[in-house]
C-alpha cells in the first residue's frame, strides 16, 4: 500500500482542477466530486496509517532539480508523526467537505469554493508527506495559499479581501525565517533531506550556534503559520472566511502546521536548549495572551479563534519543554475538538444569521443536536476529566513542570483556567437564557451538517485514551518508533492533574455565576479597571500599534522613497537635459548671423590655440 | 621648360580632369550661345554625361601606379584615386539633384550652376591630385571661388545673397590665414613641393625654428578648417547651407567637405609626416590633443545646437558640422586605420548626406517652407520617401546595418587603436547620442504627427534615382561593407602616398 | 647693398595682416571689408617674396606663388563684388551688420 | 539544413515583413493574421533547433561561420588584418533565451490584435524586432551581437512613439536616449576589445582573457583594463536590466507603450541585459567579476527592494508593474554575484521566469484598459465578478510573481537566495526582506483588482475571449511547468552554466 501512498495527496488536486475546469457545468454537483475525492484519500490514510503502525518507514523520491552537484529531489515519506497527520487531516478535510456541503448550499460560487478545498488538502497532505525540508517549505507556501483563497472567499467584502491579504502576508514574514533557515540549514548540511539534516545535528557537524539560529528561524515560520505572538493577529480576522473553512484550515490543520514543523525538526530544536527555551516562552506567553484576549470578544468565532491561538502556544509550551509527545497529542485532540467547535458555531450562525454573541441565547433547546455537540466541545477543550483535552492538556502541564519551567507552569495554569471562563462564557450566551437575536425561525442544520459534527464529538471525548497513563500509551509507543523522537516521560506528578482540573472546573464556574446566574455583574471588570478591560477588549492594540509603526511607516518610507526615485533620481536626468539645452541654447545664441563675428570666432580660436602651444610648450619660459 | 619634356608628360592620367575641363568649357558657351528663353536643364545631363565620362576614365586607370607629371606638381597616386572617385560621385548624384531643382529661379540662370559645379570638381579634383603648394592653393581657390558664385546664384533670393556674401567673406578671412601659414611654411622650407618640403622639415637644421613650425602648422590647419566647417571656423556654415539653393548645400556638404579633408590630409600630412615638434615627440603627435581638441569642440557645438534648430536645413548644416568632427577624429590620433576610416565615412557619408538633401528638396518644395514641420505625417502621406528619409538619418546617427555605423565603428577603431583617446571616443559617442534628440526628432515628425497638409509628395526622376542610388548603397555598405572595404585596400596602395616619386 | 633683415619683413607682413583682419572684422562697409581682405592677401604676398630673397631657404618658388596669389586675390575681390552687387540690388544697403537674416 | 539553421530561424520573420509589404494597408484581417504567422514560423525552427540541440555538451552549437568584414591597419613595418565574422551559434543559455523570445513572440504578436491601425507598419515593426532579440541571442560574434542589439531599438521607438498612450513620444525618446546611451557605452567597450585582441568571436574572447597570448596581444590586458571594462559592462547592461539608478526610462515605457511591446520588452529585451552579464561580464571576466561581485550584491538588494518599496504606493497598476520588474531584476543580481552554481542557475531561471510572468501579468492589463480605458487601481475593483477567468489567471500571475511555490518565480527566488546565502549572508538576509515587500504590492495591486465590490457602471465587462485565453493559458502552464518540474530547464543549462562557472574556479 505504502508504494500507492503518493496518490493520497493527488485525489484532491484532481479535485481542484477538476472544479475548475468543469465547476461551472457541475454547479452543485461539484460538492460530491469533491466529496468522494476526500474521502478516497481518508480510506487510503488510514491504511496507511495501520500499515505504518506494524511495519516500517516508507521513502521514495526522484531528482526534481540539480544545482551544482547537489541533487534536489521530491518525493514522499511515512512514518509515525505525519502518518498521524495524515488521517487527522485527511479526516477533518473530509468531514469538512461533507458539512459544507450542507453549509454552503445555495452559495452560487459552491464550485470554487471545493476547488479551494481541494487545493488546500492537496498542500497540507502533501505538506505532511514531504520527506524534506524544501519541499516542505513549497507546500508550507500552498497551504498559505489555500487559506488565502479562502479567508477571501467572499471577495466582494472589503473586510474578506483585507483579511486574506494580511494572512498572507503575516505567515510570509514568518516563511521568510523559515526560508533563511532552510537555505542555513542547506549550506551547513548539503542538504535538504531530513535524515541528512539530522545525522548532521547528531554527528556534531554543526556549530552550536548554528544549530540555534537555524532552529529559532524555522520556529519563525511556525509563528507566523500557527498564529504565536507577535505574528497572531492574522488569525482572528481570518475568520472572515466561511466557517467550515476556519473549522478546516484554522482550527485543525493549517495553523496545527507550526506545531507539527517543530515537531518534525524535533531533533534539531532538542539540540539546542535556547531553541527549546524561545519555543516554550512563545507558547507559553501566546497561550495566556491569547486566552485572555478571549475573555472580552464579542463575535463566536473570534473567541474561538483566540482560543485556537491559545491551545496552539500550548502546543509549543508542550514542544518546547520537552513534551514531544504531549504537543502532538494535543494536537490530535485539539484538532477533533476545536473543528467540532467551529462546526457547531458555524451551525449556530447558519442557524441565526449571525456572529455576535449578545444577539444569541436559548438557543440549546431549538438546536437539539448542536447544542449538545459544542457542549462536548467546550468540556473537552476546558480540560474537563475524562474527555480528551484533559489528557493532552495534562500532559503538557507535566511536561512543562517536569522541564523545569515553573512561572510558564503557572501561565498554563492560568490559561487554562481562563479557557474554561471563556467557553462556558460563550456556551452560556450563546445556549443559555432568552434568546436576543432577530431571527424568527431557528432551524436546526441538516444532517449533512451534524453528521459530521457528531464524528467529531465522539472523537473529541474518545481521542484522548490513545495516550493515558492509565489505559496504555499507545502514541508514545507509536510515535517513539520512529528514531527521531525523543521520549518524554508520562509520569507526572498526580497533583498536577488535580490542579488542573480544579482550575478548569472553578473556570466554568465561574463562567456559570455570571453569565448563567448573573450573581456577579458581568461588567465588572469594565468597572473597575476600565483601562485594563478596554486595552484587553481592543486585543491590546496590537492591531493598532502594528498599523501605525509598521503598515503606515513601510508606506511612509515608500512613498518618500518614489519621491525621491521621481524628484531626485529622475530630477538629475532631467536636470542633465536641461543643462544641455540650456547649452544648446547658448550656442545658438553666438550664432547672431553677424558675419564679422564668424571671422572673429575663428580668428579667436586660433590665437587661442597658438597661445596655449606657446605657453605649454615653453616658449615664453 | 621644353616643349619636349611638355610632350614626354602621360597627359593620359589626367584624362578624368581634362573631361570635367572640356565639359565646363562646351557648356559655358553652350549656355551663352543659346537663346534666353531656351530650357537650360538639358545642359545638365551634359554635364552628368561629363562626369560619367569621367569617371569611366578614373577606372581606367585605377591599375597604374604613382605618376607624377608637370615638374611633380601633378601626382597620381592611390590617394588621389580614391578621392577623385569621391568626388565623382557626389557631383554625379548633385547633378541630377539640380536637374529636378525647380525652385523658383528662372530658367536663364541654370546653365551657370551646371558649369560652375564642374569647375568646383575640377578644383577639387586637382586638390586631390597636387603635389605642390601652389598647385593645390590654385585647385582651392578654384573649388571656393565657384561654391561663391554657386550659393549666390539665386540672384533675386536675399537669403541666398547674404549666405553668399556670408561665405565669401569668410572664405576670405580663411585663405588669407591658410596663406599665411603656407608662406611660413615655405619660408622655412623654401620650397613648394611637398615631398621637398617633407625632406626639408625632416632635416635636424629646422630645430631652431621649431616654434615657428608648429605655429605654421597650427595657421594652416584653422584656415584650412574652413572649408570643412569645424571648429573654429565653422560658424558660416548653418548660415550659408541654409541660404544656398538646396543641391548647393548638398555640394558645399559633401563634395566641398570631402576637398577639406583632402587637401588637409594631403597638405599637412605630407609634410609634416617628419618634422619634429618642440619637444622630443614628433610634431604630428605633439599637435594631437589639439587637433582632438577641435574635433571634440566641433561635435559639441554641432550636435548641440542642432538640436535647437526648427529650420531643416540648418539642422542639417549643424549635423554637417558634428559629421565633420567625427571624420577629424582619425586625423587627429593618427593611426594605421586612418585613410580607410576617412575614406570609409566620407563615402558613407556622401550617400546618405546627398540622400538627405535629396528628400529634403523633395519635401520642402511640397511645402514651400524649411521649417521642419513640412515633414509632419509624411509616412502617411508617402511613406516610401519617410522610409529612405529614416534610413538616412539612422544612417547619420550611426546605426548598424547602415553605412553610418560601419563608418563610426572605423572611426572609433582608429581613435583607439593608439593609446589613451578614450575621452575623444567619448566625447563622440556622448554627442552622438545627443544628436539622437534632433534625427529622431526628424523621425518623428514624420511618423508620429499627423499631416497639417494633405498631399503625397510625388517623386521626379532624377530626385527617384538620386534617392534610390544612396539608399542602396547606404544599405549595401552597412550590411556588406567588404564590397567598398575590400575595393578600397586592392585598389588604392597607400603605402605611396608619404614616398616621392622616384 | 645693405638690406634690411628678415624680420622687419616679416613683422611689416604681421602688421600688414592684423591691420586687414581688424578691418575685415571690424568695419561696417561691406566693401570695405572685401578691401581688407585684400590687405591680408597682401601681407602674405609680402612674407612670400621676402622668403624667397631672405630666407634661410632662399628660391624662385616664393615669388612665383605670390604671382599667384596675386591673381587668385583678384579674382576673389572680383566674386566678392559682384556677390555684393547681387545683395545691394535687393537689400540696397551695403552695411555688413544689416545682413543678419540667417542666424541662430 | 544544420549548417545554417541558425541563420534561416534568425531571419525567418523577415518572410513575413516581405509579405507584409506588399499587403493593402487596409486589409485589417489579413495582415494580422499574416503578423502571427510570422512568428509562428521562428517558434517552430526554434522548435527544430532545440531538437537538434545536444543538451550533454556545453560546447557553442550549431555553428555558422562566414568571413564578413576585415579591416587593415596599416603599420610601419607590416599591414595587420583584423577580420569580423559573421558566427552564430548557441549554447544552453542562448537557446533556452531563444525559445522564450519565439514564444512571447507569438503570444505578444496574439495580444496585438487589439492594435488601433496602421497594423501594416506595426507588424512590420514588430517582427524586425524579433529578428532583432533573435539574432542578439545567436550571435556568437560582439560586432555581430551588437548590431541585433540595436536592430530591436529601432522599432522599439516606433513601437512605443506610434502605438503608446498619452506620453507615447516622451517614452520613446527616453527610452532611445538611455538605451542609446547604453548601447554607446557597449560600442566603446566593444572597439576596445577588438583593438586589443583582434577577434570579437566569444569563445577566442574568453579564451584569450583565461589564457592570454593571441595575434594582436603584446601581452594579456592588465588588471585595470579588464575591471574597467567590466563595470562598463555593467553600465551599458545595467541600462537594459535595468539597474537602479538607471531604471527611469523603463518605468515611462511600461507605462505608456501598448501591452504587446510591454510584454515583449518586459519578457524579452530586459532580459538582454542579464544575458550580456552573464555571457560576456561573467564569461570574459571571471576574475574581476568575483573582484566586485560584492558590489553588485549590493545593487541587486537595493534593486530589489527600491523597486518593492516604491511599488508598495503606485496609483497606476502598470506602474507597479514597472516597479516590480526593477525589483525582480534585483533577484538577477543576486543570483549573478553569488557566484555559485545555484546563484547563477536562481539567476538565469529568474531571467526566463520573469519573462514570462511579466509577460502575462502586462497581457492580463491590457486586457482590463482594452476594457475599461483605464490603468488606475481605484478605477478597479470586484472584477471576479465578471471577469472571473481574467482576474483568476491575473491572481495566478501575481503569486507567480510573489514566487509562490508550484510557480517559476519561486525557483529562481529560492536558488538566487540559496546561492548568494553561501557567498554573502548579511547581504542576503537583508535582501530577504524584498520576498516580504513583493508579497505586500502584488497583492495589495492584484486584489484591488479582481477582489472587493463590484461599481455598477462596471457590470457589463467581458470575460476572455478565446483569442485571449490561448497567450494567458499558455503562459500560465509554461509558468507552472517550470515551478513543477525545474530540472526541465535546468538540464538545458547544466552543461553551459558548468562552463561559465568553470571560470571561477569551481
Amino acid at each position: 500500500m505504502m508504494q500507492y501512498a503518493w496518490l493520497i495527496p493527488l485525489m484532491p488536486l484532481l479535485s481542484f482542477i477538476l472544479l475548475l475546469l468543469l465547476g461551472k457545468k457541475l454547479k452543485e454537483a461539484s460538492a460530491y466530486v469533491g466529496i468522494w475525492l476526500t474521502a478516497v484519500p481518508l480510506v487510503m490514510s488510514f491504511i496507511v496509517f495501520f500499515g505504518q503502525w506494524g511495519g516500517e518507514s516508507y521513502k521514495a523520491e526522484g531528482t526534481w532539480l540539480t544545482i551544482g552537484h547537489a541533487v534536489i529531489t521530491f518525493g514522499i515519506e511515512i512514518n509515525p508523526l505525519n502518518s498521524l497527520m495524515l488521517v487527522i487531516v485527511s479526516l477533518v478535510s473530509f468531514l469538512v467537505h461533507l458539512y459544507s456541503k450542507g453549509y454552503m448550499n445555495g452559495d452560487e460560487r459552491v464550485p470554487v469554493f471545493f476547488a479551494y478545498l481541494g487545493l488546500f488538502t492537496f498542500a497540507m497532505l502533501g505538506l505532511v508527506m514531504s520527506p524534506n525540508l524544501l519541499q516542505l517549505y513549497m507546500f508550507w507556501e500552498l497551504v498559505g495559499l489555500g487559506s488565502f483563497l479562502l479567508i477571501g472567499y467572499y471577495y466582494f467584502k472589503p473586510e474578506a479581501r483585507q483579511a486574506a491579504k494580511k494572512a498572507f502576508i503575516m505567515t510570509r514574514i514568518g516563511d521568510v525565517g523559515l526560508f533563511i533557515g532552510m537555505i542555513l540549514l542547506f549550506w551547513q548540511v548539503g542538504s535538504f533531506e531530513f535524515d541528512d539534516i539530522f545525522k548532521a545535528v547528531a554527528s556534531h557537524e554543526m556549530t552550536h550556534a548554528m544549530i540555534t539560529l537555524t532552529a529559532i528561524l524555522i520556529f519563525v515560520g511556525a509563528i507566523g503559520k500557527s498564529g504565536q505572538l507577535p505574528l497572531h493577529t492574522w488569525l482572528p480576522d481570518a475568520m472572515e472566511g466561511p466557517t467550515p473553512v476556519s473549522a478546516l484550515i484554522h482550527a485543525a490543520t493549517m495553523v496545527a502546521a507550526g506545531v507539527y514543523l517543530v515537531a518534525t525538526m524535533y531533533p534539531l530544536f532538542a539540540a539546542s536548549t535556547a531553541a527549546l527555551t524561545t519555543v516554550a516562552v512563545v507558547g507559553g506567553v501566546t497561550a495566556i495572551f491569547a486566552a485572555s484576549i478571549g475573555l472580552m470578544q464579542k463575535d463566536i468565532k473570534r473567541v474561538l479563534a483566540y482560543s485556537t491561538v491559545s491551545q496552539l502556544g500550548y502546543m509549543m509550551l508542550a514542544l518546547g519543554s520537552g513534551g514531544y509527545v504531549a504537543g502532538v497529542f494535543h494536537l490530535t485532540t485539539h484538532a477533533f475538538f476545536k473543528a467540532l467547535l467551529f462546526l457547531a458555531a458555524g451551525s449556530v450562525i447558519h442557524a441565526v444569521h449571525t456572529q455576535d454573541i449578545e444577539k444569541m441565547g436559548g438557543l440549546y433547546r431549538k438546536l437539539k443536536r448542536t447544542g449538545p455537540l459544542f457542549l462536548i466541545g467546550a468540556l473537552a477543550i476546558s480540560g474537563f476529566p475524562l474527555l480528551s483535552g484533559f489528557f493532552s492538556k495534562d500532559q503538557i502541564l507535566a511536561a512543562t513542570y517536569e522541564d523545569g519551567r515553573f512561572g510558564l507552569f503557572w501561565l498554563a495554569i492560568i490559561a487554562a483556567f481562563f479557557t474554561a471562563f471563556y467557553m462556558f462564557r460563550l456556551f452560556f450566551m450563546v445556549f443559555t437564557g432568552e434568546f436576543r437575536g432577530a431571527a424568527k425561525e431557528v432551524h436546526e442544520s441538516p444532517g449533512v451538517m451534524t453528521f459530521p459534527m457528531i464524528v467529531l464529538g465522539i472523537l473529541a471525548v474518545l481521542a484522548g485514551y490513545v495516550n493515558t497513563s492509565w489505559f496504555g500509551t499507545f502514541l508514545s509507543d507509536y510515535l517513539g518508533k520512529g528514531e527521531v523522537a525523543p521520549l518524554a516521560s508520562n509520569h507526572e506528578p498526580i497533583w498536577i492533574s488535580v490542579v488542573a482540573t480544579l482550575v478548569s472546573l472553578l473556570g466554568i464556574f465561574m463562567a456559570y455565576l455570571i453569565y448563567k446566574k448573573g450573581s456577579l455583574s458581568r461588567d465588572w471588570l469594565s468597572r473597575h479597571l476600565p483601562s485594563l478591560s478596554s486595552v484587553v477588549y481592543n486585543k491590546y492594540y496590537i492591531d493598532e500599534v502594528y498599523h501605525a509603526v509598521i503598515v503606515r511607516g513601510v508606506r511612509a518610507f515608500s512613498y518618500g522613497w518614489s519621491l525621491i526615485d521621481r524628484y531626485i533620481v529622475e530630477g538629475i536626468v532631467n536636470g542633465a537635459v536641461a543643462l544641455v539645452h540650456w547649452l544648446a541654447k547658448l550656442g545658438s545664441k553666438c550664432q547672431n548671423g553677424q558675419v564679422q563675428t564668424y571671422g572673429a570666432v575663428a580668428f579667436v580660436g586660433l590665437v587661442l590655440l597658438l597661445l596655449i602651444f606657446a605657453v605649454s610648450g615653453g616658449y615664453f619660459s | 621648360m621644353e616643349l619636349e619634356t611638355i610632350r614626354s608628360y602621360d597627359w593620359g592620367i589626367m584624362a578624368p580632369e581634362l573631361i570635367i575641363l572640356g565639359a565646363a568649357t562646351i557648356l559655358s558657351l553652350a549656355d551663352l550661345l543659346m537663346p534666353k528663353k531656351a530650357s537650360r536643364r538639358y545642359l545638365a545631363i551634359f554635364a552628368f554625361l561629363g562626369v560619367a565620362c569621367a569617371l569611366v576614365a578614373l577606372f581606367m586607370q585605377l591599375d597604374n601606379g604613382v605618376i607624377s607629371i608637370l615638374a611633380d606638381t601633378y601626382r597620381f597616386d592611390s590617394f588621389s584615386k580614391a578621392f577623385k572617385l569621391l568626388f565623382l560621385i557626389g557631383t554625379g548624384l548633385i547633378l541630377l539633384l539640380a536637374f529636378d531643382d525647380r525652385k523658383g529661379e528662372r530658367d536663364e540662370y541654370r546653365g551657370e550652376f551646371y558649369y560652375l559645379l564642374l569647375t568646383a570638381l575640377l578644383g577639387a579634383m586637382m586638390m586631390a591630385s597636387s603635389a605642390d603648394m601652389i598647385t593645390l592653393f590654385v585647385g582651392l581657390e578654384l573649388l571656393s571661388l565657384s561654391s561663391y558664385i554657386m550659393a549666390g546664384l539665386r540672384k533675386r533670393d536675399r537669403q541666398s545673397n547674404e549666405a553668399a556674401f556670408k561665405y565669401v567673406v569668410n572664405g576670405g578671412i580663411s585663405t588669407a590665414i591658410t596663406l599665411f601659414g603656407m608662406s611660413y611654411i615655405f619660408g622655412l622650407t623654401g620650397e613648394t613641393n611637398l615631398y621637398a618640403i617633407q625632406n626639408a622639415l625632416g632635416d635636424p637644421t629646422i630645430l631652431q625654428n621649431q616654434f615657428l613650425l608648429v605655429f605654421a602648422f597650427l595657421i594652416t590647419f584653422v584656415g584650412l578648417s574652413f572649408k570643412i566647417a569645424t571648429v573654429p571656423f565653422q560658424m558660416w556654415a548653418p548660415d550659408v547651407y541654409h541660404g544656398a539653393p538646396i543641391p548647393v548645400t548638398a555640394f558645399l556638404s559633401v563634395v566641398s567637405k570631402a576637398a577639406g579633408f583632402v587637401i588637409m590630409i594631403r597638405f599637412l600630412l605630407v609634410t609634416f609626416i617628419a618634422a619634429p615638434g618642440v619637444a622630443e615627440k614628433p610634431l604630428l603627435q605633439e599637435v594631437q590633443p589639439y587637433l582632438a581638441i577641435l574635433a571634440g569642440a566641433s561635435m559639441i557645438i554641432g550636435n548641440l545646437i542642432a538640436l535647437r534648430q526648427r529650420n531643416i536645413k540648418r539642422m542639417f548644416a549643424y549635423s554637417s558640422i558634428a559629421q565633420a568632427g567625427y571624420i577629424l577624429v582619425p586625423f587627429a590620433v593618427i593611426s594605421g586605420l586612418m585613410f580607410e576610416a576617412v575614406w570609409f565615412y566620407l563615402l558613407a557619408y556622401l550617400f546618405m548626406n546627398i540622400g538627405v538633401f535629396a528628400i529634403i528638396q523633395l519635401v520642402t518644395a511640397k511645402s514651400g517652407s524649411t521649417d521642419i514641420s513640412s515633414f509632419a505625417g509624411l509616412y502617411r502621406r508617402s511613406p516610401w520617401i519617410a522610409v529612405c528619409m529614416t534610413i538616412f538619418v539612422l544612417s547619420l546617427a550611426g546605426f548598424p546595418a547602415t553605412a553610418g555605423f560601419i563608418g563610426k565603428f572605423g572611426i572609433f577603431m582608429s581613435a583607439l587603436s593608439t593609446g589613451a583617446h578614450y575621452w575623444l571616443a567619448g566625447i563622440m559617442i556622448a554627442t552622438t547620442v545627443v544628436s539622437y534628440f534632433y534625427y529622431f526628432n526628424v523621425i518623428g515628425q514624420m511618423f508620429f504627427r499627423s499631416e497639417e497638409e494633405a498631399g503625397k509628395v510625388s517623386i521626379p526622376g532624377g530626385v527617384l534615382t538620386v534617392t534610390a542610388v544612396c539608399v542602396i548603397s547606404t544599405l549595401v555598405l552597412g550590411i556588406l561593407p567588404h564590397t567598398a572595404l575590400e575595393f578600397f585596400y586592392n585598389q588604392f596602395d597607400l603605402s605611396q602616398f608619404f614616398t616621392p616619386t622616384k | 647693398m645693405s638690406s634690411l633683415p628678415l624680420p622687419v619683413f616679416l613683422v611689416l607682413a604681421l602688421i600688414l595682416f592684423c591691420i586687414g583682419l581688424f578691418g575685415a572684422l571690424t568695419k561696417r562697409n561691406a566693401v570695405i571689408v572685401l578691401i581688407s581682405i585684400e590687405l591680408m592677401l597682401n601681407a602674405v604676398n609680402i612674407n612670400l617674396v621676402a622668403f624667397s630673397k631672405y630666407g634661410p631657404n632662399p628660391g624662385i618658388t616664393g615669388q612665383i606663388f605670390s604671382l599667384f596669389t596675386i591673381t587668385v586675390a583678384a579674382a576673389e575681390a572680383a566674386v566678392g563684388l559682384a556677390i555684393l552687387f547681387a545683395l545691394y540690388r535687393n537689400r540696397r544697403t551695403v552695411n555688413v551688420n544689416e545682413m543678419d537674416q540667417l542666424k541662430r | 539544413m544544420n549548417e545554417i539553421l541558425l541563420s534561416i530561424l534568425v531571419f525567418s520573420p523577415l518572410l513575413a515583413v516581405v509579405v507584409l509589404a506588399f499587403t493593402p494597408s487596409n486589409q485589417e484581417q489579413s495582415l494580422k493574421w499574416i503578423g502571427l504567422f510570422g512568428t509562428l514560423l521562428p517558434l517552430v525552427l526554434a522548435i527544430i533547433t532545440f531538437c537538434q540541440f545536444d543538451i550533454g555538451s556545453s560546447a557553442i552549437q550549431l555553428n555558422e561561420k562566414i568571413n564578413w568584414i576585415s579591416f587593415t591597419i596599416a603599420h610601419t613595418d607590416s599591414n595587420v588584418t583584423m577580420p569580423i565574422q559573421y558566427e552564430l551559434g548557441v549554447n544552453g543559455l542562448s537557446l533556452v533565451l531563444i525559445l522564450l523570445t519565439s514564444v512571447v513572440a507569438v503570444l505578444a504578436a496574439i495580444g496585438s490584435f487589439t492594435i488601433k491601425g496602421q497594423w501594416k507598419s506595426y507588424f512590420i515593426f514588430f517582427l524586425l524586432m524579433e529578428v532583432g532579440m533573435l539574432g542578439v541571442f545567436a550571435s556568437q560574434n560582439l560586432f555581430l551581437f551588437f548590431i541585433f542589439f540595436e536592430m530591436t531599438l529601432i522599432p522599439m521607438f516606433f513601437l512605443i512613439g506610434r502605438w503608446g498612450y498619452e506620453n507615447k513620444e516622451k517614452a520613446a525618446y527616453s527610452f532611445l536616449i538611455y538605451n542609446g546611451l547604453g548601447s554607446a557605452i557597449l560600442l566603446i567597450v566593444f572597439v576596445v576589445l577588438f583593438m586589443k585582441t583582434g577577434t570579437l568571436n566569444y569563445g577566442e574572447l574568453a579564451n584569450i582573457f583565461a589564457n592570454g597570448g593571441s595575434g594582436l596581444l603584446d601581452s594579456v590586458p592588465g588588471e585595470t583594463f579588464r575591471l574597467s571594462i567590466l563595470i562598463a559592462l555593467l553600465l551599458a547592461f545595467g541600462v537594459k536590466l535595468p539597474i537602479v539608478p538607471l531604471h527611469t526610462w523603463m518605468l515611462r515605457v511600461h507605462v505608456e507603450a501598448p501591452p504587446p511591446v510591454v510584454m515583449i520588452h518586459s519578457g524579452i529585451l530586459l532580459k538582454i541585459g542579464a544575458y550580456g552579464l552573464i555571457t560576456f561580464g561573467m564569461g570574459f571576466f571571471p576574475a574581476e567579476f568575483k573582484r566586485i561581485a560584492f558590489s553588485i550584491a549590493i545593487l541587486g538588494v537595493v534593486n530589489l527592494l527600491y523597486g518593492a518599496f516604491i511599488a508598495i504606493v503606485q496609483t497606476d497598476v502598470k506602474k507597479v508593474l514597472a516597479y516590480s520588474s526593477v525589483s525582480h531584476m534585483g533577484i538577477v543580481l543576486i543570483g549573478l554575484a553569488a557566484l555559485n552554481d545555484a546563484g547563477v542557475q536562481g539567476a538565469i531561471f529568474q531571467v526566463v521566469s520573469h519573462g514570462l510572468i511579466s509577460a502575462l501579468l502586462f497581457f492580463l492589463v491590457g486586457v482590463l484598459y482594452e476594457r475599461t480605458g483605464t490603468s488606475y487601481l481605484k478605477a478597479y475593483s470586484g472584477f471576479v465578478k465578471t471577469m472571473p477567468l481574467a482576474s483568476g489567471v491575473l491572481v495566478a500571475a501575481g503569486l507567480a510573481s510573489l514566487g509562490l511555490p508550484g510557480m517559476s518565480g519561486f525557483i529562481s527566488e529560492l536558488m538566487s537566495f540559496l546561492g548568494l546565502f553561501q557567498t554573502k549572508p548579511i547581504v542576503a538576509a537583508v535582501g530577504t526582506l524584498g520576498i516580504i515587500l513583493t508579497a505586500v504590492y502584488m497583492l495589495r495591486a492584484v486584489m484591488a483588482i479582481t477582489y472587493g465590490p463590484l461599481s455598477a457602471e462596471r457590470g457589463k465587462l467581458v470575460d476572455l475571449n478565446v483569442r485571449e485565453m490561448v497567450p494567458a493559458y499558455v503562459l500560465l502552464a509554461l509558468i507552472i511547468a517550470i515551478g513543477v518540474y525545474p530540472d526541465m530547464l535546468g538540464m538545458t543549462i547544466k552543461s553551459t552554466l558548468d562552463s561559465i562557472l568553470s571560470g571561477f574556479g569551481g
